[in-house]
């Protein structure tokens, strides 16, 4: 089908071009764009060599076994066979062949590859995932109600409320329950002064003064994350915490929200001043509707971008920390320790540290790929263009 | 500009103090005390660890640790429990030996980006453009600690070069100039590898700042003045680009302790990575917490140092 | 004139012939879309290319064939002989160097002077724009004059080199009633004193009525109508220049409705066969679809690209 | 306060002709903060509207003119609640609305609707016509889905769009057939009064008129009252009953379109119907008065800096508006005393 056939038919019905929604015209924007094309091509391969892989090596007897030693056939290189004289049947690697060699304890590098995608995968998607949802509602809240301002009652309500949740996390059930009786109390009584008078700021009374901004608070905190060295900080948290991918993929994503929160507030603030906003507030649709309905789907593109590049950076992140020690508990492989451990065979097994080490590079500029062409394909002077 | 000044003093402050309360909690809330480390040892009898306890505050309120903590910080009395050294005097020791590492490696980062950002700005889509994005992303994407191998692989294989460590071992009897070859080499590498993932991201961002700029009305304006193509893309265009990196400058500062941990790592440098990885396997938290707080305070005065130097070159800024 | 994107050909420019002569203020006038801007850069020798391609055609400034001169001599020419003023003065002006910088740099740009006679030149050019304390708003930044006074600025930059021709693009869109008419005004006097031409790019029809020597009417890529303002407002022979002065709102036509010209303006990718307004057109006959129409002439400098009114011998 | 409701809405059906005032503005206030200094405390108060004075009567249309930055946008969004208000009441039918809450407002909500100048960014682009027009039906009260398409269609063909456009999105739409799009959303709710911002200043010239003659004919249908902001005096004059004309955030005549285009009084009026360049002929300028800068004394008039005819009375205090012709008012002593 060529562009000219399909543009020179305009719709009958309504005299325009025919039909497009924004998800064609992103689409069609995206088949154009080779690289970003690309890109999502192999994550597509990524993500399904991924799933076969948690398929295939995962359970008791699994068709793949990567915790099998075969310490007879150690550093054997990719496609070399198996010596089955020496080996019992069932640590024949089922495909006949070493596809990617065998490591220093005659493990089969490909079973433990695809073990390595599915940790890969589920870091990226879980780390960003966290990281998004995160910057989505701090970024949403510190746009959108970002002139409200906190006032000394609530931060009263919220202290005590806290200290509540901590004294029933650590047994004081009574002291618990005072503590959310006293925020209770607060909470009433702020309520009923507010109904009461509703005056100038100044003229209120010291408990429902304005204290600071919520945008303030949140920008703040954006700011103290953001002194923290962020390599260094997961490399701490995840030293001192019992090594777990769970652990992993937690504190990645609570030390990467911060960019996230930052452009979501960005396109709130601007959004929210759009005319479309001020025709809905004045139709009298309510604030939630507004948030998720008109605001939020017109955010989501950077947010988008942001996260496809945030998984190529968790996963390289990971991959780093596997590869100092701190990732993933051994036995269970991971592409950074398999090329950690390969190190020290470089010069006589390289493909311990070429497999990991490209398939890292593929996957990871993939995300980047496709996460630069979703930008430009995103950016609405492009999109006016075409 | 005073008011702004002292505005964003005490903002800065305010967040310091609330850093150094973030990683004071995170460091002690973590499950597992040092002097539980290796039980094993016989050096940790339970005297030893009480003594232990008592000699580094632990068994004080959390509070009160906290303000200890930060008193020896400011005295400088700190001390390391692994060897019980001045934290300050082993900080500062592998801050010499980072820095050339540092300079060098963001020397070639800042040398390298802007031509080859501009270049490709100003021949869009030209085969030296697609070369470069290309490279870029590659560099983006590869994992350092795996470059690092490739090279250490060709320099080692191709050149017979040493490249682990500061220096050659046993070198310290050869001639001068032997030994200043043998410190450059040992540092090449390493600086080189540094810079790589800075110089893809940045002559990335030069690039796309570039033509952000080239498509502005005021450099269609230069062109209808008649100005010669290299006055519209050098003086117009380029100008205007550079603005936001010079607000970079202020932020390449922290980057003197937090970039390095994998590659020095690797190289075995013995530099403030390192350091902070050593510190980390060995739960040596004065050191961990003190590091994180310089770390913060360059942090804070390279963002002061930025927004400085933005009000000096953006005559639209004027507070 | 024809820009290449992806998909059809947009015809930004079809087939245009103008005339500006010396000491004249010509006018084009035209909805958006319709390729007056896009003319005015290929006049200038700043369409980006690619996207865009002259198809064909001669730009002749002065006897001499622009397009084909090499690109160091067309850019000896821009600034100096042709200037050109833009619709937003405050993009158009670079921000971080003070106007003074600016229309100094294009005087010696184009002239071998001393810095200090090339500051003195500038001063006086304030001057000349009306802009008051010129020594002192020199050395603003543009972000520190108000709209008028910028587009002031822009106007002493474009005289900078005393040039023959001034394309001004809009250049009164983005400010306030008042200030617009002291804009024109001063192109007036401008024009009077400096003996130059103007080329006018407008889509505000009462805007033209005040300056005007000749005016044209564009529509999609099309001139439709010439002539002087005399003929353009009270003898107008094209349907579409008709219609449009016959839709602009009056205190004269309250109470009536107001004539509308149905339809919209057509997407330059999209642009219909034969003549380009007969699917709005209340004229139109079968020919209309099929053949592009040719300009008719009415004599003294007037014509039309409109066989179905000459035919008829004006509108019922 | 359920059949207060009903009362105000059973009252409120618009007869034309009869001079109620629908809308009643008075002293109305709003000034914006300059944050500056150490701890950003507000140093300076810009006073974006300083008490104006607004009738509007029941299915006619009131123009309000002035240059961009007057303050006429902020008017007409407190007047929607977009913006609170400082100071200043505002009643719609008789009822002060601006002391009300959101909830006792929000009956109420659905009288008053905007059009919007920028048609690009006055429609969600992630929601196609129907969806976005189909809030406003709901908002109506129209429940199910088949009567909420009827109305959807229905309120499409009366804007003059094909109900065949309803599933597409707004990027595939010219500005004139956004703006109508943007009329439809306004009138789903049924309103009474339309406060009409700019709504053709963006628009192609020959799309203008259509957009006008469509306001007219839906005033003349449903008994609509407009807002008409503009700067284009032209236009103005066609489609309005009455104009106020304001300078720096103060309404400085106000007058029936025809007492105002024949007869200005105000030396800024004046000087923008001489500014307006007029079709027919070149335009006769007046020579420009170039602005004084001295500092203005605190309620003086704010146009004294550019007028040709300021006098020392004009810097002593608060100007009020002065009756010179029915319904005809102005603001500045001088042009007052020139009564015929």
């Amino acid at each position: 089908m060529t562009a000219d056939t399909r543009n020179s038919a305009l719709d009958a019905a309504t005299g325009l071009p025919p039909a497009r929604t924004p998800w064609e015209e992103t689409w069609r924007l995206l088949r154009k764009n080779r690289l970003a094309f690309s890109g999502l091509l192999i994550f597509v391969i990524f993500f399904l060599v991924a799933v076969a892989g948690i398929l295939l090596t995962a359970g008791s007897r699994p068709v793949l076994d990567p915790a099998q030693v075969r310490l007879q056939e150690k550093l054997l290189p990719p496609l070399s066979l198996p010596n089955h004289e020496v080996l019992p049947p069932e640590a024949l690697p089922p495909l006949g062949r070493y596809l990617l060699g065998t490591d220093d304890l005659g493990r089969d590098v490909f079973a433990r590859m695809l073990q390595g995608a599915w940790v890969s995968l589920t870091v990226g998607f879980v780390a960003v995932g966290i990281a998004v949802i995160i910057g989505i509602i701090l970024g949403g809240l510190a746009g959108y109600y970002g002139d409200q301002e906190l006032e000394v009652g609530h931060l009263l309500v919220w202290t005590t409320g806290v200290i509540a949740a901590f004294l029933l996390l650590t047994n004081r059930p009574a002291g618990a329950a005072a503590a959310a009786a006293a925020s209770a109390v607060i909470w009433i009584v702020m309520r009923r002064e507010r109904s009461l008078y509703e005056g100038p700021p100044s003229r209120r009374r010291w408990f429902t003064r304005g204290l600071v901004s919520v945008d303030t608070l949140i920008m703040r905190a954006v700011d103290v994350m953001l002194c923290f060295p962020s390599f260094f900080l997961i490399l701490t948290v995840v030293a001192l915490l019992p090594a777990s991918l769970y652990n992993i993929m937690v504190v990645i994503g609570l030390t990467s929200w911060m960019g996230t929160t930052r452009f979501v507030r960005a396109e709130f603030l601007s959004l929210r001043e759009q005319d479309f906003v001020a025709a809905a507030r004045a139709l009298g649709i309510g604030d939630m509707r507004i948030i998720f309905r008109h605001i939020m789907p017109n955010a989501m593109a950077p947010v988008l971008v942001s996260a496809t590049l945030g998984i190529a950076t968790a996963i390289l992140t990971e991959a780093g920390l596997s590869f100092l020690g701190f990732g993933v508990p051994p036995p269970h492989a991971t592409w950074g320790n398999i090329l950690s451990d390969g190190k020290q065979f470089i010069f006589d097994a390289p493909w311990l540290t070429f497999a990991p080490g490209i398939v890292i590079l593929i996957v990871v500029l993939a995300f980047n790929l496709f996460g630069e062409g979703l930008r430009d394909i995103m950016n609405p002077k492009l999109r006016e263009r075409n | 500009m005073t008011a702004f000044l002292g505005r964003s003093l005490i903002q800065k402050t305010i967040t310091l103090f609330l850093v150094s309360v973030v990683s004071f909690l995170i460091i002690h809330l973590a499950p597992g005390e040092p002097s539980q480390i290796d039980p094993l040892n016989p050096k940790f009898s339970p005297e030893m660890v009480e003594r232990m306890r008592q000699e580094f505050h632990l068994d004080k309120p959390l509070h009160i640790q906290y303000l200890l903590f930060y008193r020896d910080l400011f005295s400088g009395r700190i001390v390391s429990w692994r060897d019980n050294l001045p934290v300050l005097n082993k900080i500062g020791e592998r801050f010499l030996n980072s820095l050339p590492l540092f300079i060098v490696g963001t020397l070639l980062t800042w040398t390298f980006s802007f031509p080859v950002g501009i270049r490709s700005a100003i021949r869009r889509d030209g085969p030296f453009d697609k070369t470069t994005t290309f490279l870029a992303y590659v560099l983006i994407s590869i994992p350092g600690f795996f470059f690092a191998y490739i090279l250490i692989i060709l320099v080692v294989t191709q050149l017979h070069v040493p490249v682990i460590g500061m220096y050659s071992f046993g070198i310290d009897t050869a001639s001068p100039m032997v030994r200043f070859m043998d410190r450059v080499w040992h540092l090449v590498l390493p600086s080189v590898l540094g810079a790589t993932g800075g110089i893809a991201v940045l002559s990335r961002y030069v690039r796309s700042q570039m033509l952000e700029i080239i498509g502005q009305d005021y450099v269609r304006t230069a062109r209808a003045k008649g100005l010669p193509d290299d006055a519209v893309y050098y003086r117009h265009a380029l100008r205007n680009a550079l603005l936001p990196f010079v607000t970079m400058f202020g932020l390449i500062l922290p980057g003197l302790i937090g970039g390095s941990v994998i590659i020095e790592s690797i190289f075995s440098w013995p530099g403030m990575g390192r350091m902070a990885y050593e510190a980390i396997l060995a739960r040596d938290y004065p050191v961990i917490l003190t590091l994180n707080f310089i770390t913060a305070v360059l942090v804070l005065v390279g963002t002061l140092i930025s927004d400085l130097l933005y009000m000096v070159v953006d005559p639209r800024i004027r507070l | 004139m024809h820009f290449h994107g992806e998909g059809p050909v947009a015809r930004a420019v079809d087939g245009i012939d103008f005339q500006i002569h010396r000491r004249q203020t010509v006018c084009i006038v035209g909805e958006s879309g319709c390729g007056k801007t896009v003319t005015a850069l290929a006049v200038m020798g700043l369409l980006p290319m690619p996207p865009a391609r002259i198809a064909g055609g001669r730009i002749l400034f002065d006897g001499r064939s622009l397009l084909d001169l090499p690109a160091d001599q067309w850019r000896t020419l821009r600034g100096r002989r042709i200037a050109m003023v833009f619709q937003e003065p405050m993009t158009s002006l670079n921000p971080v160097f003070t106007i003074g910088d600016q229309i100094r740099e294009t005087i010696l740009a184009h002239e071998a002077l001393k810095e200090a006679q090339a500051r003195l030149r500038t001063i006086s050019l304030l001057n000349d724009v009306g802009i008051e304390d010129p020594e002192r708003r020199a050395s603003d930044y543009p972000h520190q004059l108000s709209g008028g006074q910028r587009q002031r600025a822009m106007i002493a930059m474009a005289l900078a080199c005393g040039p023959d021709l001034i394309i001004a693009d809009e250049p009164t869109t983005a400010l306030d009633v008042t200030v617009q008419a002291q804009i024109l005004h001063l192109l007036q006097r401008l024009q009077a004193d400096k003996q130059m031409a103007i080329q006018y790019i407008t889509h505000d029809l009462s805007v033209v009525s005040a300056i005007a020597d000749r005016i044209y009417v564009m529509y999609a890529g099309v001139m439709v109508e010439q002539g002087n303002p005399g003929q353009i407002f009270q003898q107008a022979r094209h349907p579409y220049t008709r219609a449009l002065l016959d839709a602009l709102p009056t205190k004269e036509k309250r109470g009536q409705r107001l004539a509308t010209i149905p339809g919209t303006v057509p997407h330059p990718a999209y642009k219909p066969s034969g003549c380009p307004f007969h699917p709005r057109c209340g004229f139109r006959e079968p020919a209309c679809e099929r053949d592009f129409p040719q300009m008719c002439d009415y004599g003294d400098g007037h014509g039309a690209r409109c066989p179905v009114i000459q035919r008829m011998g004006g509108f019922p | 306060m359920k059949s207060e409701a009903e009362r105000t809405s059973l009252q409120g059906v618009p007869q034309p002709g009869q001079n109620v005032p629908i809308l009643q503005v008075r002293d109305l206030k709003k000034s914006f903060p300059v944050k500056r200094g150490l701890m950003q405390r507000t140093r300076q108060l810009v006073r974006a509207v300083d008490g104006v004075d607004l009738d509007i009567a029941a299915g006619r249309t009131l123009g309000l003119v002035g240059e961009s930055g007057c303050g006429k946008s902020t008017v007409a969004r407190m007047i929607l609640r977009l913006l609170k208000s400082d100071s200043g009441t505002i009643r719609f039918e008789g009822r002060v609305i601006d002391a009300l809450s959101e909830k006792q407002f929000k009956p109420l909500r659905r009288s008053i609707q905007m059009i919007f100048q920028d048609p690009y960014s006055s429609l969600n682009p992630r929601m196609t016509v129907a969806q976005s027009i189909a809030e406003g039906v709901r908002i109506a009260g129209i429940a199910g889905r088949r009567q909420q398409r009827e109305r959807i269609e229905e309120l499409l063909t009366m804007v003059g769009m094909p109900p065949a456009v309803a599933d597409r999105y707004p990027h595939e739409f010219s500005g004139g057939q956004r703006q109508r799009v943007g009329i439809a959303r306004a009138l789903s709710v049924a309103p009474r009064l339309i406060l009409c911002d700019e709504p053709i200043s963006a628009l192609d010239v020959s799309i203008q008129a259509q957009i006008i003659n469509l306001l007219k004919d839906l005033q003349d249908r449903l008994g609509l009252s407009y807002l008409f902001i503009s700067h284009d005096l032209h236009v103005v004059s066609y489609i309005c009953d009455n104009v106020c004309v304001m300078y720096r955030g103060r309404i400085v005549e106000a007058a029936p379109a025809d007492a105002l285009f024949d007869d200005p009084r105000h030396p800024y009026t004046h000087k923008l119907l001489a500014s307006a360049p007029s079709l027919l002929a070149k335009a006769e300028q007046p020579p420009p008065v170039e602005a004084r800068r001295d500092p203005l004394p605190p309620g003086a008039c704010t146009y004294a800096q550019q007028c040709p005819e300021m006098d020392s009375a004009c810097l002593d205090g608060p100007t009020a508006m002065h009756q010179v012709g029915p319904d005809h008012w102005v603001r500045c002593p001088p042009a007052a005393g020139k009564n015929p």
